[in-house]
């Protein structure tokens, strides 16, 4: 499963992005700072707005930092809030979904009222009243806001998978032969949801990083440290679009779009291992079909 | 396009009507905001209000900004202080109506000033005074239990609004839907994105020069604010605009104007003095010393100039500077201020820290996150000490919805402040170094957040408080100018300034840096007035 | 005879019905069913889809509780208490349809055989559970067997597989198997394979089994005696042969009829399979069963009685047995003539 | 009897796929009958629907008809191949000559719309002269056909039994007087009982109708006693063709044979019975040669390496290279 | 807690002015924050009370006008932005997506598949600022701020005041649109691939039905579920990208509403304004609920 899971192209293409943005935010500081042998912070008094160019490759903000150390180091800000938020929220998914679903009972209604509430609530909302509430707070205070807003979802997929997987013939069978429950939930059923919970994660992780750009462009996320959101927020917040400085505000717009992006692809994947319907609409099968297909109707 | 005349009725079509004659003028007159409420309570507890207030209420007084802020008569003919000092007498203009016809009276002073102090839910005054008395119509006698002749500028602040309307209204909740004032401006139509008000004919200070429409307009920020600057749909507004040279004049220097008018104080550093390793006078000097002011402009630039050590601004107080600091703009001088951190009782350790005893105190830096040009100046500022002295300072963007709490509290080690700022220059020293302004690390501090505690600077602005005399006044000024310099309690950097720009496509009469006598500026009161009244039509 | 391994009377089960406006209301899905399986014997259970064998066979197994009814194993009552169940499942394993779906497929042979050697032995380690897990897929036939532990289930075809499933129920030496309907998920061809191997298993191991099926066909292939369900009722039971060659129940001579036999076509003289007239009706909505026989919508004999109580047993002198008023009227000769 | 409907020469249908493309049906030829009953038995695998699919056009991407032709005779004496058809030109064959009936009822009706509509909207369609009130009509004479009360009509399909389903498919098969039904296992999701009523009202109403029928089961058995022609397919070829009664009596293919013996008896004389061991070869890696020799008893030396065509041996056509060596 | 509204009014005028606040102002602003006000938690309680009476109070930032003034005044604004843009992307991602799973892997899919993933994954808020620089900015096309030209009578039967409506509306509206269309297309798309490949589409097409009658009636008509409840399930998230868009182009909708109340701290038109927002989702996912039993009859209660 695994192997098929490696062997689609789009699975393999938004791991490779994924896995390449993961890379920047853990060495991108050092490649800035040993490499590119500046901060994100340092000033270039001879280049202040200036658009891309042999010395600043994506130019540089209007008091004088470097675009592309800052995106680089940005990384970091937002992957690590990402990947933060995805964490905790998947671990409460986890905590919350998985004996929901196994135990069943009271126990079961009362965490699937919890989720559902928590799921009706209109989460950015409340996610940005909340951080309103603890405004400039440290970047692990928003991913744990994030996070909080994030898991319900996740926790519906992981009870009713559960569900499902309890319910399963070899559950019932290693059951049947006196397995004890622990070890049930955790080698026969949780083994099975490594794809769901990947996907999840990830989803959350994106989700994380949108939040958390948002809410810095809002002026109420992070503060102190450079993220791609803080850097959308100080490029708006110093004209940088009335004066057309689109070098600084593009680029990390772009890197959160392509994070996404990846995360879409390697969710498709998945999709598409789940639903072989869906695979089979490949393209170049397609056009291996078309042309196979013609000469019936030709002749 | 053709049909724009059906478009709308009344005012509103001033900017759109090309062809038809200059009649109105387009302004801001508040804070970023993408819609206005409608509330001209002045002592409504709320935080949004109706801008523009003071086209159509008018203190007493107006303070001259551009000449060591010397009050001068507005709605009194002339004020005069008893000789102790304890009692000031306002004699009242005879001339002044209300726009709904009922005159202007002392009764209607002494209402004002009175009102807030029956209720404390209302917006406060800071008059202080003890007692009002009005021995007719058209003399208002506040009396003061102590000296107190650094309160008259405050009467400049405070607009006179009409007793025989306000006085018949909850000032809790009632919102002064339709405002009567003094002032020259007579409410014609609001909505959330414009107000607009007509020029009073029988306004006491006279007809206007060509003005007779003004739309008050929001702008959601800056950007807005700037591109509506732009494109003409403002005349006339007042924001801190980053680069305005190039972005803004340079578009069409014939036209467009940006101008700075200091305003006596300074933007600066605030040390706290109680923290370490800023209890050191060294380590205070060394990183002032190292700041580059004019470097630092370049950064964001606003039109703002370095200003001296003392914080108060050469052009505003004049000879009140003590003229060893006078026209000396602070400039960097790294050899100094290595000297200085190398006297210091802290050393600096390998990460940049200033440490002493095996304790290292890691230096922050707090500029607000949402004034960029103190974000981006921060930034700059912590560049230069880690270039120039090795020493790292952490730089906090915080917003400030928080800041200012946290330097209330003491909970900071640098931050950008405005200091030396007042209507009169005690008031701008007195806010910063008086200990009573203080308060020890984590309780509120007032106004005095770097926390400056001196026996003699206490003593000498008490002097200076209780003293009419001009001599006596500048000999205070000086010594305590000499603390600030030698101490470092906080660290002028650049003038504070008014931010003012200019579209004179369809009005001109503006006064101009060189040869203003008041400052133009939308939310200065009687300047306001001044500035609108004197407009005439482009040609 | 000797006292039965595994005994159950009168087992009932009602499932509450989920939906709305049905509050309330069950699903009668078994209804006093009495199944007795003997050491070394072999009892089929036949009857069309939905007639609760699965139910029966999952009741044995302590999968859901029963609504009313007694299990007992080895003459003894049978709790659902969490230990008892443990030492129950030592001695009875259920065999599920699906090969497919009863091995989870991120587990390779080794891991599940050795897992069900383990709990019940503790101890079992190393070399010894390596020597036991060839043992069972040598008793289940999977040779070479070296080289089938290491597989995982995606590499298994399905009849190897539903040995593998087999052999983790043998693992625990129980003396019961339940399998239900364990071939209806295999190709055609290799369904034999797996009766055959039950077969072997109850006469090497003496292993006393439930098959639960709706192929009456190979039912007579495999087992020794015949119970036949209709809708959640035990209509008829019996030595096979007896059951196969004269049906005591209108139900099973139509499931017998109805049964394609490839040897029919042949015996001319012999009706078709498909010369009939007329409805052969469906079987009844068992949230709101008729009452009586659950039959006699469909049974051309249907009397007044049938409408209204469900009969007696009837025994029959070799063992056979009905749930038929016709014999309870001694009217059973019937049957023998063409419906 | 003997005029002929459906001649199948030498088809071919593929899957392609990434990694290259399965054979699922290769080389079949058959001829059906006007009026005939054609059984095709195999097991799971062996391409029975991939054949059903492939003689409707309905085949799915990616599986293609990669060779062969299907010569279709009109009643009026014309022959056309429907695999040279454009999609358009097959619709006017569609349902009017050539109806479906699959396996699982349940997927084949539209769950949304009533069934009775379901039944307008064909009737409609390639009657358009025929009023709603006489389609809804006529679907209540088909219905009744099949035994179902016309109410049901008003039923939408998930509020009828399986059975019910399954009938209402076949009903629906005859709406437009069809010349060929093709069924891919109709009955297997029903009970015996079930399927014996199913069956029984299918050859009743192909007595009076008169429609050639392609039914495809893995129950050998059911074809014994339905069918009149039955076709056994492994690995996607057919490998025996034959008379019912031939193929219950004289099997000629081992395959056949084995699968024959398969089936225990109802009646008669039990006996040991072997199946046939080993499993069905996985058409992506089809064996070399026969596809069946892996498992076969009778297997010869050259079983592996050629693939043997279908000729007659005594009745019956045949592919095994048993009755090539010894003629 | 982060600071009081006033003193951060305070200083934002200090910030214009320039000139420090008075040791007075600053002491007046406080008396005033200690008496009027309660602390925190104990307004809080105090709001809920209200609010279970349906007493939705004042406005804290613009005391007093009633909260409930402020959100009729923005309220209309995000229904006219969410409604249209909403309905829009759904029938443009509807029809785009049931045509791409009509045909798999076709050009048209092939192109627009990863093309859409990536607008997908584009933030609004960003493309949101994209759009202003490149239309308003530099080419000029649509204003910068506001849902009305100002200088246009504010009547509702004014034609004028209704194009600048469309005019300042068109922006912010084409961004979400531009973004809210790509999920809509992807969920129509799969869940089309994968209807037509169920056997009822199939049988349609065995029946010799016209390719637009097999399209419309058997597949989309069924692929169409998931979507139809998806667009109630949605109305929480698209709230959420549209506060942003709002803010972006300063549109005085709900969105904007609650993020300067936010901003200025002002609780009662926070909780009021979230009180709406998660009715509204509640009220949406019920009107799901009672549309897919409307349109997929297996739903429905068989009694
Ligand atoms: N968990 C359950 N909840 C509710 N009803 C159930 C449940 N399990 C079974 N039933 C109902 O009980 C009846 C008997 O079902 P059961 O599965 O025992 O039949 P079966 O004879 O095994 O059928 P099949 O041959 O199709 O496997 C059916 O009507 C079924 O709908
Ligand atoms: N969509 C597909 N893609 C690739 N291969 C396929 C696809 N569908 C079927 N096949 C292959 O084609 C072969 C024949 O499949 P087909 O469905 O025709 O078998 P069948 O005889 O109908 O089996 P069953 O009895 O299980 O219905 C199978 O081996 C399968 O692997
Ligand atoms: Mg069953
Ligand atoms: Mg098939």
């Amino acid at each position: 499963m695994l192997n098929g899971f490696l062997r689609n192209s789009k699975v393999r293409i938004g791991l490779g992005v994924f896995a390449a943005f993961l890379l920047l935010a853990l060495l991108g500081p050092w490649f800035v700072s040993s490499v590119m042998d500046t901060t994100p912070r340092a000033i270039d008094y001879d280049a202040l707005g200036q658009p891309p160019s042999a010395n600043h490759l994506l130019g540089t903000t209007l008091p004088g930092s470097d675009v592309l150390a800052q995106v680089i180091v940005g990384a970091r800000g937002s992957v690590f809030v990402g990947i933060t938020s995805a964490v905790l929220a998947t671990v409460i998914a986890a905590l919350v979904g998985v004996p929901s679903g196994f135990l069943g009972g009271r126990l079961d209604h009362g965490l699937t009222a919890f989720t559902n509430l928590f799921l009706t609530l209109p989460s950015f909302a409340l996610t940005l009243i909340i951080a309103g509430y603890v405004q400039g707070a440290a970047w692990w205070v928003i991913a744990l806001i994030i996070a909080a807003f994030e898991w319900p979802g996740g926790a519906r997929t992981l009870r009713s998978q559960t569900m499902s997987l309890r319910g399963r013939d070899f559950t019932v069978a290693m059951r049947m032969l006196g397995e004890s429950k622990t070890r049930l939930v955790f080698a026969e059923v949780m083994p099975h949801m490594t794809g769901i919970v990947s996907a999840m994660f990830l989803r959350a992780c994106v989700a994380g990083v949108f939040a958390e750009a948002a809410l810095s462009f809002l002026g109420i996320g992070t503060t102190g440290s450079v993220s791609w959101g803080t850097i959308i927020s100080e490029a708006q917040g110093q004209s940088a679009i009335l004066n057309g400085l689109w070098w600084w505000f593009v680029p990390p717009g772009l890197c959160i779009a392509l994070l996404g992006t990846a995360t879409a692809l390697v969710n498709f994947g998945i999709d598409e291992i789940s639903n072989p319907r869906l695979s089979a609409a490949n393209r170049k099968l397609m056009k291996r079909f078309r042309r196979a297909a013609e000469p019936e109707v030709a002749r | 396009v053709g049909c724009s005349t059906d478009k709308g009725t009344g005012a509103g079509g001033g900017s759109t009507g090309g062809k038809s004659a200059v009649d109105t003028l387009n302004m801001t007159a508040s804070a970023a905001a993408p819609t206005f409420v409608k509330n001209w309570n002045r002592f409504s507890p709320a935080d949004k209000k109706s801008p523009a207030t003071n086209l159509l209420y008018e203190p007493l007084i107006r303070i001259d900004h551009l000449a060591g802020k010397k009050p001068e008569p507005w709605l009194a003919e002339s004020f005069e202080w008893s000789p102790d000092g304890k009692t000031l007498t306002f004699k009242l203009r005879t001339d002044v109506k209300w726009s709904d016809g009922t005159p202007f009276t002392a009764k209607d002073v002494k209402f004002t000033f009175e009102a807030p102090k029956a209720n404390p839910k209302l917006t406060q005054n800071s008059l202080g005074f003890k007692s009002i008395a009005t021995p007719d119509d058209h003399t208002v006698v506040v009396s003061y239990d102590d000296v107190a002749y650094q309160k008259l500028a405050s009467y400049g602040d405070e607009r006179i609004v009409p007793q025989h309307i306000w006085s018949q209204q909850n000032l809790e909740t009632w919102t002064n839907p339709d405002p009567i004032g003094t002032g020259p401006a007579k409410l014609t139509k609001f909505s959330p994105q414009q107000i607009t008000f007509d020029w009073r004919d029988d306004y006491w200070g006279g007809k206007s020069k060509g003005v007779k429409h003004i739309n008050i307009k929001p702008f959601a920020d800056p950007q807005v604010g700037k591109a509506m600057m732009l494109n003409g749909q403002l005349d006339w507004s007042t924001m801190s605009w980053q680069d305005a040279d190039k972005q803004f004049v340079a578009k069409n220097p014939a036209t467009n104007h940006y101008w700075t008018y200091p305003t006596g104080g300074d933007e600066g550093l605030n040390f706290n003095v109680a923290k370490p390793p800023l209890d050191d006078v060294h380590v205070r000097r060394a990183l002032y010393g190292a700041v580059d002011p004019e470097k630092l402009l370049k950064l964001n630039v606003t039109g703002q100039s370095p200003t001296n050590a003392t914080g108060y601004d050469a052009k505003v107080y004049g000879d009140l500077l003590a003229p060893e600091y006078k026209d000396k703009p602070h400039t960097q001088d790294l050899a100094a201020a290595k000297a200085e951190l190398a006297q210091a009782s802290y050393k600096l350790d390998a990460n940049g820290n200033l440490s002493k005893g095996g304790k290292s105190y890691p230096l922050t830096m707090k500029p607000v996150v949402e004034y960029s040009n103190w974000s981006a100046w921060g930034l700059g500022l912590a560049e230069q000490w880690r270039t120039g002295l090795g020493v790292n300072v952490k730089v906090v963007p915080t917003p400030e919805d928080q800041l200012w709490g946290q330097m209330a509290k003491g909970d900071y080690h640098i931050a950008l402040d405005w200091q030396a700022g007042g209507n009169t220059p005690w008031a701008g020293y007195d806010g910063v170094l008086n200990s009573a302004n203080g308060a020890p690390l984590g309780q509120e501090a007032s106004t005095n957040y770097t926390r400056w505690q001196d026996k003699t600077t206490d003593d000498l602005l008490a002097k200076w408080r209780v003293t009419n005399d001009e001599a006596k006044q500048k000999e205070y000024a000086a010594a305590l100018q000499k603390i600030v310099v030698d101490n470092v309690p906080f660290a002028p950097l650049f003038t504070a300034a008014w931010f003012i720009e200019v579209n004179s496509t369809r009005w001109t009469g503006w006064p101009d840096p060189a040869s203003a006598e008041y400052v133009p500026h939308s939310l200065l009161g009687p300047e306001t007035i001044l500035t609108i009244q004197n407009l005439t039509p482009a040609k | 005879m000797s006292i039965p391994v595994l005994e159950a009377t009168n087992l009932s089960k009602e499932f509450p019905v989920h939906g709305r406006g049905s509050r309330g209301t069950t699903v009668k899905a078994v209804q006093n069913a009495d199944v007795t399986l003997h050491k070394g014997s072999i009892v089929a259970l036949v009857g069309e889809s939905g007639s609760g064998k699965t139910t029966v066979a999952r009741m044995l197994a302590l999968a859901y509780p029963q609504t009313a009814g007694t299990i007992r194993l080895n003459g003894a009552e049978v709790s659902h208490a969490r230990n008892a169940e443990r030492s129950y499942f030592r001695q009875v394993q259920l065999i599920f349809q699906d090969p497919f779906a009863s091995l989870n497929p991120l587990h390779k042979v080794r891991y599940t055989l050795g897992r069900a050697l383990r709990i019940h032995q503790r101890s079992l380690r190393g070399k010894e559970l390596e020597e036991q897990t060839l043992e069972l897929l040598r008793k289940v036939n999977l040779t070479p067997v070296e080289q089938f532990i290491d597989k995982f289930p995606h590499e298994l075809s399905g009849g190897q597989r539903q040995r593998i499933v087999i052999a983790r129920a043998l693992a625990v030496r129980p003396s019961v198997l339940l399998g239900d309907e364990p071939i209806s998920m295999l190709d055609v061809s290799i369904r034999l394979d797996i009766l055959n191997l039950l077969a072997k298993l109850r006469d090497e191991e003496g292993l006393a089994l439930l098959y639960i099926t709706h192929d009456i066909a190979s039912a007579r292939y495999l087992c020794d005696t015949i119970q036949v369900m209709y809708a959640g009722q035990m209509v008829e039971g019996g030595p096979r042969d007896s059951v196969i060659q004269s049906p005591k129940h209108p139900y099973t001579k139509l499931l017998l009829d109805s049964s394609p036999d490839p040897g029919r076509s042949l015996r001319s003289g012999d009706a078709g399979l498909f010369d009939v007239a007329g409805d052969l009706g469906e079987p009844p909505n068992l949230v709101d069963p008729p009452a009586g026989c659950q039959f006699h919508p469909r049974c051309p004999f249907a009397m007044d009685e049938c409408r209204q109580t469900f009969p007696e047993r009837t025994e029959f002198p070799d063992g056979q047995w009905a749930h038929c008023w016709l014999h309870q009227k001694d009217r059973g000769h019937v049957l023998e003539g063409k419906p | 009897m003997s005029e002929v409907l459906l001649e199948v020469d030498g088809l071919t249908v593929e899957y392609l796929s990434q990694t290259g493309s399965v054979k699922a049906c290769a080389d079949v030829s058959f001829t059906l009958h006007r009026g005939q009953i054609l059984g095709v038995a195999g097991e799971s695998g062996s391409g029975k629907s991939t054949l059903i699919t492939a003689l409707t056009r309905l085949q799915r991407p990616p599986a293609v008809t990669s060779a062969g032709r299907l010569v279709y005779h009109t009643s009026d004496g014309d022959k056309v191949d429907l695999l040279t058809l454009s999609e358009r030109q097959l619709r006017a064959y569609r349902w009017s000559e050539l109806a479906i009936v699959l396996q699982s009822a349940m997927d084949c009706l539209n769950p949304v719309m009533r069934l009775g509509d379901q039944f307008e909207d064909v009737l409609r369609h390639h009657d358009p002269q025929l009023t709603q009130r006489q389609a809804w009509e006529r679907a209540e004479e088909l219905v009744a056909m099949v035994g179902i009360g016309s109410e049901r009509l008003r039923s939408y399909p998930h509020e009828l039994s399986g059975g019910m389903r399954q009938r209402s498919l076949i009903a629906l098969a005859l709406a437009c007087g069809p010349d060929l039904i093709v069924m891919d296992e109709p009955t297997t999701a029903v009970d015996v009982v079930m399927q014996r009523q199913i069956l029984a009202q299918l050859l009743k109403l192909q007595d009076q109708l008169g429609f050639a029928v392609v039914f495809v089961t893995h129950d050998l058995s059911l074809l014994l006693e339905l069918a009149d022609q039955i076709a056994i397919m492994y690995g996607g070829r057919v490998v025996e063709l034959g008379s019912a009664r031939d193929i219950c009596t004289t099997p000629k293919h081992p395959y056949t044979r084995g699968l024959r013996d398969s089936f225990p008896p109802l009646h008669g004389e039990l006996t040991t019975l072997r199946g046939i061991p080993g499993s069905p070869p996985d058409l992506r890696t089809p064996p070399p040669g026969c596809a069946f020799h892996p498992r076969c008893a009778d297997r010869l030396d050259g079983c592996d390496q050629r693939i043997p065509l279908l000729r007659p041996v005594g009745r019956n056509d045949v592919a095994c290279l048993l009755y090539e060596e010894t003629p | 807690m982060p600071g009081d509204p006033a003193a951060t009014m305070l200083r934002r005028i200090q910030q214009l002015t320039g000139q420090a606040p008075t040791p007075d102002q600053i002491r007046s602003v406080r008396l005033f924050f200690g008496g009027a006000r309660e602390n925190l938690p104990a307004q809080y309680l105090h709001y809920l009370n209200d609010l279970v009476h349906f007493r939705f109070g004042l406005s804290l930032s613009e005391y007093p006008t009633p909260v409930s003034d402020l959100i009729a005044q923005a309220l209309p604004w995000t229904l006219l932005l969410v409604g249209t843009t909403t309905v829009i992307a759904w029938i443009i991602g509807t029809a785009l997506g049931a045509y791409m799973g009509w045909k798999p892997g076709s050009r048209f899919d092939a192109i627009f598949a990863p093309t859409t993933t990536f607008l997908h994954a584009i933030p609004t808020f960003w493309l949101s600022l994209v759009a202003l620089w490149a239309f308003a900015f530099k080419l000029g096309w649509f204003p910068v701020s506001g849902a009305y030209d100002p200088d246009v009578p504010y009547q509702i039967n004014n034609v004028w005041f209704l194009l600048s409506i469309l005019k300042y509306g068109a922006l912010p509206a084409l961004t979400l649109i531009f973004i809210g269309f790509n999920g809509w297309l992807f969920t129509m798309r799969n869940v089309m691939v994968t209807t037509v490949s169920e056997d009822y589409v199939l049988l349609a097409k065995a029946k010799g039905l016209p390719t637009w009658r097999v399209l419309f009636k058997y597949a989309a008509r069924n692929a169409l579920l998931p979507n139809v409840t998806g667009l109630a399930l949605a109305i929480g998230g698209i709230l959420g990208g549209v506060l942003l868009t709002e803010v972006v182009f300063t549109y005085p909708g709900l969105g904007h509403r609650l993020y300067r109340a936010t901003v200025d701290h002002d609780f009662p038109v926070m909780q009021t304004i979230f009180l709406l927002i998660t009715l509204t989702v509640l009220i949406a996912n019920l009107i799901a609920d009672s549309i897919y039993v409307l349109l997929d009859p297996r739903t429905r209660d068989e009694a």
